[in-house]
């Protein structure tokens, strides 16, 4: 009995010394995988994945507290490149893309409030006050921050338009 | 060709269609009569649309500038009839979405009167310079279907000393012979337009590569390059893809272009022969790019062969021309491996069509595409040495970046592939949707990289904007203070001259 | 005039011609080129093995329409390419002539279920379906999968008629098979080299290569003709069917080391010409390992994989306990087909063997 | 040396670990997505293998037997394979941060792997010496390894496939698993001729 517990410990103690020592050479650094997982956000920090800004969903996500379809304006491309960062495999075919999207103001109903351009986080909404604003196309993320804001429903998410320049051919149809 | 040849000589690569390009192409060529109606797209070559500088209502004579090159690529637009400014609007494109692009329509007076054209007798006396600039101003681009507009490509050539001019005379595309039609009918003007090219970029020898199947064309073209000896006709094995341009060099020079490299970085710069008798209009002439030869031809067509027409006309009016002996079961703008089918033929012309084919029924049946059994035909007919197997593979179960590990950025869509495929299998539309998709998700990378800057401007801002408006509190708070100090101040001194 | 109108339902990408070729007619023409074989079993093993033949075939046809039926596809269009038919006729030329019928029902329907239909169906399979069925029945049912019979023309007098053959097939004479039985070359030489005879005494001269031509020896199915199977093969060559990379290599990697190896011991080892002929080495080669969907792609790789085919061949029948090793080889080079085909990728145009960019030279 | 080599082959192909006595399932099935990740895996568990074989001879040998402590082996070996895996971790996760994130949980699971103390006890009860012990661990881990990334390959190509939903993932897995595992059936008879 006391040879065999004696054994047991003296092999953990040996054991542990040696792990212990391997550890203090083979040490490495925290991956600074949060910077990377930042840089595929879009950057727009338009909340819409639950966190403040995109800096926090990176690090919540580099956690692992956070899954990577997270980002709603990212789509599938971001989701996967999320995925392909971290290592892990997901089902893709489930997350919702429509693809980009723009926000508009409707004209005859936007009273010049002003309040959509003080949440846009690219500045795409310009317009003075009680004057009718506008969107700028190539700035606009469509992460719909604006379309909560306004007071009279006059801003809406459409998908952008089909041009020859941005169509894509179809999938083939599977046989 | 002997069997050793055959054995020895011909590519490993590529596909041998029946090519169908008889009696259409021996047919002897017409001139549709100026139709009543042209639409002229703004865009008909790579890069920029055109803009335009006419109004509407406005008379202009064929030849006329009606729209104006617009960025860094691009090129001008130019009446095709002589007539008046209809509208400015959109018109079906002859693209495989049926979306709509940009045109002005003009409705013909049949007078045809041209402008004044500026002739020059002798091109060769002319700086390379002004070669490039004339050929700028008539639009003329790459008439094989690049569309890329050919002065640029001058200016690059000069710029990187390019040696050889390789004339691309293969017109490899089943059904089509409106190369070859130029060659046999103009084959002055093409070695005209190939010497004055030479002069524009400097070559010193150009190779004009014709596919053995046109020997018509091959004796035409040496009768006329005779007295050239620095412009050389060069049968080459008639192969499909043999026009392309990577393949065609390959052939006549043996030099391989790089991957993501351009050709001229080889030496070596490509020009159709119809693009070529384009210059010679274009500089000899002074005549823009307003007309050119197109093929018509397919089973439902009555008369097929090659018409001289003005750009612009609409396919059906052409159609109508040549006669139809059945409805066409499928339309298609430019040969059968890589082009456009048409929804209709309500579609313009454009500079880079080289024909329309209208298949009856038999030829347009489809056979039922049915699963992949890794034959690996596809990787023998592949002209690229990719493996488009596999690529439809990762694309169809939604990995795209598999695919490009496959290289399938180097996928030049020639259609070989799909062609031989003993399944039917529609590989080049996969490729299609893969590469618009990752233009896509560049476009979208672009644009979030944007956004970031944006995110960050705004920032930076607000910020500064908290800054100053707290700094223009401190400051209005020191003034108060300050004339508080003074109210003070000059209240004591006030006191002391009271007191 | 109003031509032209296409009800375009979904754009369609170029090219809009193809070849006349289609799956069907690559399947169809591999047939031809097995028929002579498949008779000349026919005629040396008599009724018995046509009713195998019929029973495995109809067996392996019977699988795919089931699995289709199952998952809720038309069975026309897949019966129609004819794969079902030609993995149940290859599976029938690699089983023992006179077998009993429920051999053929097994393997018919291990072949395209197990093999091929739980995939997916055709072009997704990993394995080649008739050697997958193959292996399954040599090493469940081994005494009856090795019963090999002499071969008995089937005008010959002895020889079993139609309903005698009949009788055979579903098994109830089976005491009567005692009479004809045999060994085939390779059995024989496994058997008593382990009983410690040495091939000097054992084998006389002339044995194989007269009677490969006419196939009139001990064997399997539609094995035993190696010349007839060869010729099948080439014209399969002639017609583009088949590349010349894998059969080459594989009958390079059998007959070299058998080669070497006889000329070190000849009382061990067999002589190549034996090892080429006997067995299922010439299917194997010509027929099986140049199925498409299990090898690989490019000329490379195929030479690997031939080369990988005919030297396992030889060491599974020399070493292992099995006489025959064509089967396992074939199967367990399809296992390595996905990394041979990523490992041995066409030059890309313009790139060099690893893909990156070609510097230009002016 | 002609015994050696049989063994080795043995213990490799024909009684290979995975595909003949059924050991390591868990890391055969979990990590062989991808060729790459199963090639790391391969080479991990090969090392652990390896490494505590020879440790585990070390101390059956100069502990267990001589102080009549049979009955610790299983905990004893468990623990020093621990220490094998823990120092494994350790290296991947210095030379191959990506390796290390790909392998993930099955890193540390190898101490789990019932593929290495399988081996150990195998060894043990072979009777073998030092050399020949390592030598049959080395070979058993080698045929691990060869049949991860075969698998590994056919699995890269299942997903290009468009296997019934009934069969698709695991179900597929596992017949690829057992028609591989009857090929590999070829190989019987080798090491006792």
């Amino acid at each position: 009995m006391l040879s065999a517990v004696g054994t047991l410990t003296t092999m953990g103690l040996v054991l542990g010394g040696l792990l212990g020592t391997a550890a203090r050479y083979l040490a490495v650094e925290e991956n600074p995988i949060e910077a990377e997982l930042q840089s595929l956000l879009p950057g727009s920090q338009c909340g819409q994945c639950g966190y403040v800004g995109c800096a926090q969903a990176a690090a919540a996500l580099a956690r692992g507290e956070a899954l990577v379809t997270l980002c709603p304006p990212g789509g599938k491309a971001i989701a996967e490149a999320l995925a392909a960062k971290l290592g892990i495999k997901v089902d893709l075919s489930a997350v919702a893309d429509d693809g980009p999207r723009l926000a508009v103001v409707a004209e005859e109903i936007c009273t010049g409030c002003c309040r959509c351009s003080k949440v846009c986080s690219t500045d795409a909404i310009v317009g003075a006050a009680k004057q009718i604003h506008n969107v700028i196309r190539e700035a606009c993320t469509g992460c719909g921050a604006c379309i909560e804001r306004c007071p009279t429903e006059a801003m809406s998410l459409v998908p952008l338009p089909v041009t020859l320049q941005h169509w894509i051919w179809p999938m083939p149809a599977n046989v | 060709m002997g069997y050793f040849e055959r054995i020895f000589k011909e590519p490993r690569w590529g596909v041998h269609p029946d090519d169908h390009k008889r009696p259409a192409a021996d047919a002897a060529l017409r001139l549709l009569p100026p139709p009543a109606r042209v639409y002229m797209p703004l865009s008909q070559h790579v890069g920029g649309a055109a803009r335009p500088i006419v109004l509407v209502g406005q008379q202009v004579h064929k030849g006329q500038l009606l729209a104006e090159a617009q960025g860094n690529i691009s090129a001008p637009i130019h009446a095709p009839v002589s007539g008046k400014v209809s509208s400015i609007g959109e018109v079906t494109a002859p693209h495989a979405s049926g979306l709509g692009f940009g045109a002005i329509v003009i409705d013909s007076d049949f007078a045809d009167r041209w402008i004044d054209t500026d002739p020059v007798a002798d091109p060769f006396s002319l700086s390379p310079e002004e070669i490039t600039r004339r050929t700028a101003a008539a639009g003329v681009v790459g008439l094989g279907g690049a569309t890329f507009p050919s002065a640029l490509k001058f200016s690059l050539g000069k710029r990187l000393a390019v040696g050889t001019l390789i004339v691309n005379g293969g017109e490899c595309e089943p059904y089509l012979s409106s190369d070859d039609r130029i060659m046999r009918d103009s084959a002055d003007q093409v070695v005209d337009g190939v010497r004055i090219v030479m002069h524009a970029i400097g070559a010193r020898v150009a190779l004009v590569g014709i596919e053995d199947n046109k020997p018509e064309a091959i004796a035409a073209m040496r009768k006329a390059a005779a007295a050239y000896p620095e412009v050389r006709i060069r049968p080459v094995p008639s192969r499909y893809p043999m026009g392309s341009d990577k393949q065609l060099i390959q052939a006549l020079t043996g030099k391989e272009v790089p991957a993501d490299a351009r050709a001229a970085e080889v030496g070596v710069l490509v020009h159709n022969v119809s693009t070529c008798a384009a210059v010679h209009q274009a500089v000899r002439l002074g005549r823009p790019l307003v007309e050119r030869i197109v093929t018509v031809n397919g089973g439902a067509v009555a008369r097929p062969g090659n018409i001289f027409v003005p750009l612009g006309t609409q396919v059906d009016e052409l159609l109508a021309f040549c006669g139809l002996n059945e409805a066409p079961s499928r339309l298609i703008l430019g040969g059968p491996m890589m082009g456009t089918l048409l929804a209709h033929g309500r579609v313009p012309l454009v500079k880079g069509v080289s024909g329309i084919i209208a298949f009856d029924a038999r030829e347009a049946a489809v056979p039922r595409a049915g699963p992949c059994v890794r034959c690996g035909s596809c990787t023998k007919a592949c002209p690229m040495g990719l493996l488009p197997l596999e690529m439809a593979a990762h694309i169809r179960s939604g990995d795209l970046a598999g695919a490009v590990d496959f290289s399938l950025t180097d996928c030049i869509a020639c259609g070989c592939c799909a062609y031989v495929c003993p399944s039917h299998i529609p590989l080049v539309q996969y490729f299609s949707h893969a590469k618009g998709e990752l233009a896509a998700r560049e476009r979208t990378r672009l644009r979030s990289e944007a956004a970031k800057r944006l995110a960050e401007a705004r920032l930076i801002r607000l910020e500064r904007e908290s800054r100053e408006k707290a700094e223009a509190a401190a400051r209005r708070q020191a003034e108060r203070k300050a004339a508080k100090a003074l109210a003070a101040a000059s209240a004591s001194q006030a006191q002391a001259v009271v007191t | 005039m109003k031509p032209g109108m296409n009800p375009a339902v979904a754009p369609v990408a170029a090219p809009h011609a193809t070849t006349a070729n289609s799956v069907g007619r690559v399947m169809a023409t591999v047939m031809t080129a097995l028929l002579p074989a498949t008779l000349c079993g026919f005629w040396l093993f008599g009724w018995p093995a046509i009713y195998l033949w019929i029973v495995t075939v109809g067996a392996a046809m019977l699988g795919e329409i089931l699995c289709l039926r199952l998952g809720g596809r038309a069975a026309r269009p897949a019966l129609s390419d004819g794969s079902a038919i030609l993995t149940g006729w290859l599976l029938a030329l690699s089983l023992p002539p006179w077998a009993p019928w429920w051999i053929g029902v097994f393997g018919g329907l291990f072949a395209t279920v197990m093999g091929k239909q739980v995939f997916g169906g055709l072009g997704q399979n990993l394995f080649n379906p008739a050697m997958a069925a193959r292996v399954a029945l040599l090493i469940s049912f081994p005494v009856q999968m090795t019963a090999w019979v002499a071969p008995l023309p089937i005008n010959a007098a002895a020889a079993p008629g139609i309903i005698e053959g009949l009788r055979i097939t579903l098994g109830a004479l089976s005491p009567a098979l005692d009479n004809i039985s045999s060994a085939s070359l390779l059995g024989h030489v496994k058997t008593e080299l382990s009983r410690g005879i040495d091939l000097l005494h054992l084998l006389t001269a002339g044995h194989a290569a007269a009677d490969s031509l006419s196939g009139a020896r001990a064997g399997s199915l539609g094995e035993t003709a190696a010349w007839l199977i060869a010729a099948g093969g080439v014209l399969m060559l002639f017609l583009r069917i088949i590349t010349w990379q894998i059969p080459i290599a594989m009958l390079a990697a059998v007959a070299l080391p058998a080669a070497l190896l006889h000329l070190v011991d000849p009382g061990r080892y067999l002589d190549a010409g034996s090892h080429l002929l006997s067995g299922g080495v010439m299917l194997g080669a010509f027929f099986i390992a140049t199925d498409y969907v299990t090898s690989p792609n490019t000329p490379r790789g195929q030479l690997v994989f031939g080369a990988g085919c005919g030297l396992l061949t030889y060491v599974i029948r020399t070493w292992s306990g099995y006489p025959e090793g064509v089967a396992f080889a074939v199967l367990l080079m399809n296992s390595l087909t996905p990394i041979i085909d990523s490992s041995f990728r066409p030059r890309v145009y313009g790139r060099d063997r690893k893909g990156v960019a070609l510097e230009p030279i002016k | 040396m002609k015994e050696t080599a049989l063994m080795m082959i043995g213990a490799a192909l024909v009684n290979n670990v995975i595909l003949a006595r059924f050991l390591g399932l868990c890391s055969f099935m979990g990590v062989t997505t991808r060729i790459d990740t199963a090639a790391g895996m391969g080479m991990a568990t090969t090392f652990v293998i390896t490494v505590s074989a020879m440790a585990d001879w070390a101390v059956q040998h100069y502990v267990l037997d001589a102080y009549g402590l049979g009955f610790l082996r299983t905990v004893t070996f468990i623990l020093v394979i621990a220490s094998a895996v823990q120092f494994t971790e350790m290296i991947i996760r210095k030379v191959s941060p990506t390796l290390f994130q790909m392998l993930g949980i099955y890193l540390p699971l190898i101490t789990t792997n019932c593929a290495v103390l399988g081996v150990a006890l195998l060894l043990v009860e072979g009777n073998m010496s030092l050399i020949g012990a390592t030598l049959f661990a080395f070979a058993s881990a080698a045929g691990y390894s060869l049949v991860m990334v075969i698998f590994a390959g056919l699995r890269e190509r299942l997903v290009l496939a468009q296997v019934p939903r009934l069969f698709a993932g695991p179900p597929i897995a596992f017949i690829v698993a057992g028609l591989l595992a009857m090929a590999f059936m070829g190989f019987s008879g080798i090491s006792t001729v």
